[in-house]
């Protein structure tokens, strides 16, 4: 098969199993529709494995291969066309996506063997994936968009696969309203780098394309500001608004309404990064834009900050796991926006293995405990549950940035570019340093509240609590070694070059990214140990308070000192997104609303100028709601406004 | 002279029978105005020989549409407070002082375009039967069909929408009537 | 005596095939409604005998030599052209689907299926009449056709409260608007001395900058036209019927007038402009940016508040007229644009109109939002079908209106209006929320007490196969784009 | 001074115009409906007038087709008036308004 049938495969087969569970799912069966969905993600896997094999044949400068399906949109000078495109980039995350689905898909086979929708979650997970692959093999920003906009629609569906509270249905609102904010921004962004091209006389999308015409884009302006700065920017909120960043992050933890293990594949492991992807397919933009890097790296370092605040105070267990996802994702935007790309992809990578397993053993932490998702009444289940207890050790190990494992590896490397690379500071470092301790601290917090200490829940109880079955736990047990060994993909520079080992990663994405490559610095040693002692200071600081002295976090304010208190309500975001954001839109929506049908002439014209407004008025509100000759009068108004035009333009 | 004369006359008689048309409170008198005035108007189409444009608006208008409004005022029999208007206030001065802005800038825009305009002699027979007749059966043959559809369109639309309080009275037996 | 030559050759005939087709269908099912004494048989035939119409209007079109150069036919009152056949196809497959997905629903609403099927044929006889009028009177004959039946659907429904009121508002607005439009084409015949639009066009290229668009009367004319023809597509500022009319109309009527009237209006609209005016004149095109901005604004702002799904549809087809308009502003490219957005927007809303008939088991004038709540538990499939298409309507890929939201958004970049099309993208954030809250409603709110249990299988699989069509022209929107711009770049 | 087209436009305007006023502000539908009436027929006398003035015969035949087009708007618009008085007791438009917002 060529390296184009592969790469169509990929993408296909996951779209063929949605459909296929979709159409005919009630006819050939609950049990078969999820085999059905593991078996494409199995084969796509398989095919994406074999590309990217393929594609690591080639010689490092031809590493790009693009299969075109067929021409999506002509319009005369603009032709999109549906058309993938495989390079060192896209095949990591291929890898990802399909890897980690398809062990998510297996889990969900035992997670979700009780529920009634069960052909219906698969058909929507195998959806989820096609938009997935889409995202990252899209050839153009379009394609990109398509993906894009596909798996936002996904993960509304599945995080209101179980609609049983309204709460629920809340938490779908909120994540379309913040997501379509940051969607409108990539429109514009996307429209905004095609204006520049075209008007210079070649109009494209792709990506190639683009970067081809990089130079056009640099010496483009809009209005004073340069185009490349603007595209950046929209582009970017674009991508907080997908990857849950300050200040668009709000959605996420709602989000986590859904089905465990989808928490696990979309608002873990693939989606919410997306973001980032992005970031790094466009670094050539945001070279030219360092102001936006800047920014990207400072609005990445304070949501690891505050996401991990808030992480601190979290009880319920999904939630803990939902704002340390901001709080990573928060760490690679940082890791990109100073420049370090293969930083912040191999963050990425690490992330989707032990952030995909730290849900899903929470899933079966919360499948064994009959859906119990609060930390404060659990405790103790190490016994009752050895598989889960184990593989939640190795991720929380993992996350918590202590060596060796996976998440220690990208972290320090992360921080290594933020303190090294030109566009990094002390400041950012410091920022990441920070929020290193506590993420240590409530990772572990969490685990010991899980299932160390005594059992805080009613006997009964926890007589009834029990290990997951093999079709769970082997997924985790695959991701807990993919989390202990993910480290090795691309060694720390010191190591890697003491022990003549190649970085892998680095080495693979080096045709992609902008070389800048930031010198070895003298001070890698010192900055690892950094990373270790407050990685180790957080864990320990957790252990202590929460093994040693067996705090339970308490329900009664009174009892929190304010940092805490405001933490655990979140910092009052919502609620002030409900008083700067919500209220106002659907204020500006009913008082807009309002004049086209209420007292139309009552509002609309007394609007205009006042004086008239005022005369007007008293006459105006005897006309009644829903009259015809008010209809009339604007009618015949915007007639002759329109008239009254001519004549002036006609002076 | 006389054509001026005649001109002033018409036209001065016609738009005081229409203004009177959406001024006056009663229904009755307000058709019977709108009469006056398409009467009037059809001595203007005669001044410009249209001389079988003015037979139709006589026939057609004053004798046929102009009748359905009476016929469907007496109808309703309106009472006196149903017809009464109320005052004119101030939303209706001021809706008429945007009128008012609509007609001076169309009268603008023709005065700037046609202002200076005369008529020239017109040819004999201009205007006649003939002359439309031949008009919309030859060039105008597609709209005259049009027209035909659209009256059976109107008989159709006419018959639906009354048809039902037929049905409600008498459930038996709804169409024969109406047809 | 005159000799009188009809104006008629046999070619003509096949190139009116569709047109005739409607009209011979419209008159069988008179003559059915007159024939059977049965209600429920009328019902039937007349039902059978407008699908026939639509299905051979659509096979006539269809035959049309695509590629041939238009003329103008029967003494200049017709043309006979691709992009009439373009529409004719469109209005064809509209007229079937509007009887087939309204077939259940018009008992509920009461409305009798002979009367409907009647008037809704002969009101399509006018559309298909104004997509393809070469001359003022003929547009202005075509638009009475469309609209009369129209106004009457609007009131025909027996039990209903609002019916009534809705056809009186839409009547006295309509007839307002019929009026200025006259006096439009009066103005314009002023100055032009024709009222064919070759002759229009004629003038204006042969006429000096002094006499030909600059002269005032043709200005003023023109712009009482655009009012008129503005107010059929419901382009702010003359879109205030709109929401009451569609929401007081029985909801087998409001498809009709949000898909069938609308899509014809829109052609005409185009047709006019693009073929008898040179639109692409500076301070003209400023009035068309008005329209073009208010309408995004009016439509996406007044939906935002709405409850009842019906308002909200309308609210947002104000709002779709504005982005038609957006294709207007690239001519000749962006005629290709206008013409496909015209399409999809069809075809999407009259599915979702469908749908909103298909739940609304006991036909009410209202169909609020919370009635649709949990639409997605109780019937899945169908609620999925209506996601499509509110989806096609806000623009999201992979659906159809997000394809033709890119080919009017591109034209307008093209031709530098960056401005007008940033607009567009932004106030298509505000469509997004509001759709999207009646799919969230339908998927994640509790089940509302909303059956739709026992409605019809057929109805359900035409608009599934409609939903597929939506979805299918999103992902290969490339022959649907080549039809249209085909049919619509040769109008310039 | 003999007529010249303008004066016949400025006739025509004014009808139109009144017409206008007519629907705008009367509260009585019948009234509204011939008011309706007035605006047709200000464009007609226009039309008519160019006619003359182009000395060519499209524009009374528009004039034509517009009184037949008026007849069946008219018959239109008085059944519904009708039907809407049967449901309502009123011919008022003020006080038709159950449907806004």
């Amino acid at each position: 098969m060529g390296l184009e049938t592969l790469i169509a495969l990929v993408v296909l087969l996951p779209l063929a199993g949605a459909a296929l569970n979709g159409f005919f799912g009630q006819l050939h069966g609950k049990r078969l529709s999820g085999y059905l969905a593991c078996a494409v993600m199995a084969a796509s896997f398989a095919c994406a494995a074999s590309a990217v094999a393929g594609l690591s044949g080639l010689s490092p400068a031809s590493r790009s291969v693009t299969s075109v399906l067929y021409t999506w949109m002509d319009a005369s000078s603009l032709r999109v066309e549906m058309a993938f495109t495989l390079d060192p980039l896209s095949g990591v995350m291929i890898l990802v996506v399909t890897g980690v689905g398809f062990l998510i898909h297996v889990y969900s086979l035992g997670y979700m063997a009780h529920d009634d929708g069960r052909v219906r979650y698969f058909s929507y997970l195998n959806l989820f994936v096609f938009f997935m692959l889409v995202l990252v093999l899209g050839a153009s920003m379009p394609v990109m968009f398509l993906g894009w906009e596909g798996v936002g629609l996904c993960s509304y569906l599945l995080i209101g696969f179980w609609f049983e509270d309204a709460a629920k249905a809340t938490a779908g609102k909120k994540a379309f309203l913040t997501n379509r904010v940051g969607d409108m921004f990539f429109a514009l962004g996307m429209f905004s780098l095609f204006w520049a091209t075209y008007q210079a006389g070649s109009g494209t999308l792709a990506f190639a394309g683009l970067k081809a015409n990089k130079h056009l884009i640099e010496q483009a302006t809009v209005g004073a500001v340069p185009l490349a700065t603007f595209a950046a920017l929209c582009l970017f909120i674009g991508a907080t608004g997908k990857s849950a960043q300050i200040p668009l992050y709000v959605w996420l933890p709602d989000a986590m309404a859904g089905p465990t293990p989808v928490s696990a594949l979309i608002h873990a492991a693939t989606m919410v990064t997306a973001g980032v992807y992005m970031v790094a397919r466009m670094s050539w933009l945001y070279q030219m834009a360092p102001g936006v890097m800047e920014l990207v790296a400072w609005i990445g370092a304070l949501t690891a900050l505050f996401a991990a605040a808030i992480g601190l105070a979290a009880t319920d267990i999904k939630k803990v796991l939902a704002y340390s996802t901001i709080s990573q994702l928060g760490y690679m935007f940082l890791g990109v926006g100073v420049g370090g790309y293969v930083a912040g992809i191999f963050h990425l990578v690490t992330h989707a293995f032990f952030k995909g397993l730290l849900f899903l053993g929470a899933g079966s932490v919360i499948h064994g405990c009959h859906g119990n998702q609060d930390i404060r009444k659990m405790g103790g289940l190490k016994d009752k549950m050895p598989w889960t207890f184990w593989t939640f050790l190795v991720a929380t190990w993992a996350i918590a940035g202590l060596p060796p494992f996976a998440g220690f590896v990208s972290k320090d490397e992360i921080l290594y570019e933020a303190y090294n690379s030109p566009h990094g500071s002390l400041a950012l470092w410091l920022a990441g340093v920070v929020a290193a301790v506590m993420t240590a601290f409530y990772m572990f917090r969490l685990f010991t509240l899980t299932f160390l200490g005594a059992p805080r829940m009613g006997k009964k109880d926890f007589d009834h609590v029990h290990e997951s079955p093999a079709v769970m736990t082997v997924p985790l047990a695959v991701l807990a070694g993919l989390s202990a060994v993910g480290g090795a993909l691309n060694l720390p520079g010191g190591i890697a070059h003491a022990l003549h080992l190649p970085r892998v990663l680095s080495d693979w994405l080096a045709p992609v990214f902008p070389v800048e490559a930031t010198a070895h610095a003298s001070n890698e040693w010192a900055l690892m140990g950094a990373s270790v002692l407050v990685a180790l200071a957080g864990t320990l600081g957790a252990l202590h308070v929460y093994y040693r002295q067996k705090t339970v976090p308490v329900a009664d304010n009174a009892r929190l000192t304010v940092p805490v208190r405001m933490a655990r309500d979140k910092f009052y975001v919502d609620e002030a997104y409900d008083i700067l954001i919500v209220k106002p839109v659907r204020g500006l929506g009913r008082f807009l609303a309002g004049p086209i049908d209420k007292r139309v002439i009552d509002r609309v014209l007394a609007e205009l100028p006042p004086a008239v407004a005022y005369w007007l008025s008293a006459r105006v509100t005897s006309l009644q709601n829903g009259n015809v000759q008010a209809y009339a009068v604007v009618l015949f108004g915007g007639t002759v406004a329109i008239l009254a035009y001519l004549t002036l333009y006609l002076r | 002279m006389l054509t001026a004369i005649v001109f002033y006359i018409l036209a001065t008689l016609c738009v005081v029978t229409a203004v009177l048309t959406v001024t006056l409170a009663n229904p009755v008198t307000c058709a019977l105005s709108l009469i006056a005035c398409l009467m009037c108007l059809a001595g203007l189409f005669a001044q410009l020989s249209a001389g079988y444009v003015a037979i139709l608006q006589v026939l057609v208008y004053a004798g046929a549409i102009m009748v359905l409004f009476l016929f469907v005022v007496m109808l309703l029999n309106l009472t006196r407070e149903e017809a009464d208007e109320g005052t004119f206030g101030t939303a209706r001065a001021l809706t008429s002082l945007v009128c008012v802005a609509f007609l001076l800038d169309l009268y603008v825009f023709v005065d700037a375009a046609v202002g200076t305009r005369d008529f020239t002699e017109a040819l004999e027979g201009f205007g006649s039967l003939a002359g439309v007749g031949e008009a919309l059966f030859s060039r105008y043959l597609v709209p005259f069909e049009v027209i035909s559809l659209l009256l059976t369109a109107a008989v159709v639309g006419v018959v639906a929408i009354t048809r039902r309080q037929l049905s409600v009275s008498k459930a038996s037996e709804p169409l024969k009537v109406a047809r | 005596m005159l000799p009188i030559v009809l104006p008629v050759d046999t070619g003509d005939l096949t190139a009116l095939g569709p047109l005739l087709a409607v009209l011979i269908a419209a008159l069988g099912v008179l003559t059915v409604d007159m024939t059977f004494e049965r209600e429920e048989a009328r019902g039937r035939w007349s039902f059978i005998v407008g699908l026939v119409g639509a299905g051979l209007a659509a096979g006539c079109a269809s035959l049309w030599q695509w590629e041939a150069p238009g003329r103008a036919i029967l003494g200049g009152a017709l043309y006979a052209d691709a992009f009439s056949s373009f529409f004719d196809v469109l209005l064809a497959t509209l007229l079937g689907l509007t009887l087939v997905v309204s077939w259940y629903c018009l008992d509920r609403v009461k409305v009798k299926p002979a009367e409907f099927t009647g008037l809704a044929v002969l009101s399509f006889s006018g559309m298909f009449l104004m997509v393809r009028a070469a001359d003022m009177l003929t547009l202005f004959l075509a638009i009475e056709l469309m609209s009369l039946p129209v106004y009457v659907l609007a009131g025909l429904s027996a039990g209903s409260k609002t019916g009534r009121e809705a056809a009186l508002k839409y009547f006295v607005l309509g007839s307002l608007a019929s009026a200025i439009l006259l006096y439009g084409m009066a103005l314009v015949y002023g100055v032009t001395a024709s009222l064919g639009y070759t002759d229009i066009a004629g003038y204006l290229a042969t006429a000096s900058r002094e006499s030909g668009v600059e002269n005032p009367l043709f200005l003023a004319g023109l712009a009482l036209m655009l009012v008129g023809l503005g107010f059929k597509v419901a382009a702010a500022p003359f879109h205030m019927w709109t929401p009451d009319v569609y929401e007081g109309a029985p909801t087998p009527v409001t498809t009709l007038m949000a898909s069938g009237v609308r899509a014809a209006a829109a052609a005409a609209l185009l047709r006019f402009l693009a073929g008898a005016v040179l639109l692409t004149r500076g301070h003209w095109m400023m009035l068309v940016w008005a329209l073009a901005a208010l309408s995004m604004i009016a439509g996406n702002v007044g939906a935002l508040a709405q409850t009842n799904v019906k308002r909200l549809l309308a609210y947002s087809g104000i709002a779709h007229a504005g982005y038609m308009l957006l294709g207007l502003f690239a001519l000749p490219r962006g005629a290709g644009g206008f013409s496909m957005y015209v399409a999809v927007y069809a075809l999407s809303v009259l599915g979702a109109f469908g749908a909103l008939q298909w739940f609304d088991d006991r036909g009410r004038e209202t169909v609020d939002i919370e009635d649709l709540a949990g639409a997605g538990k109780r019937h899945p499939w169908m609620a999925s079908v209506m996601t499509v298409f509110l989806l096609s309507l806000a623009g999201i890929p992979p659906t159809a209106g997000f394809a033709a939201k890119w080919f009017v958004f591109a034209a307008a970049v093209q031709a530098g209006y960056v401005g007008l099309a940033l607009l567009g993208v932004m106030t298509s954030l505000f469509g997004a929320y509001y759709y999207l809250r009646v799919v969230i409603a339908m998927w994640m709110d509790e089940p509302a007490d909303i059956s739709g249990a026992d409605q019809s299988p057929t109805t359900g699989l035409v608009l599934g196969l409609l939903a597929l069509a939506v979805l299918f022209i999103g992902c290969f929107p490339g022959w649907l784009w080549f039809l249209a711009d085909l049919a619509s770049s040769k109008l310039v | 001074m003999t007529p010249a087209p303008i004066h016949y436009l400025v006739v025509s305007a004014l009808l139109f115009t009144t017409g206008v006023v007519g629907v705008l502000t009367r509260r009585n539908m019948l009234v509204i409906l011939m008011a309706i009436e007035l605006m047709l027929n200000g464009a007609n006398l226009a039309f008519v007038a160019f006619s003359r003035m182009h000395h060519q015969l499209d524009g009374q035949v528009v004039s034509v087709f517009v009184m037949t087009v008026a007849a069946a708007e008219a018959a239109i618009g008085l059944a519904i008036v009708v039907q809407l008085f049967r449901q309502r007791g009123t011919v008022r438009v003020d006080e038709t308004t159950l449907l806004r917002g």
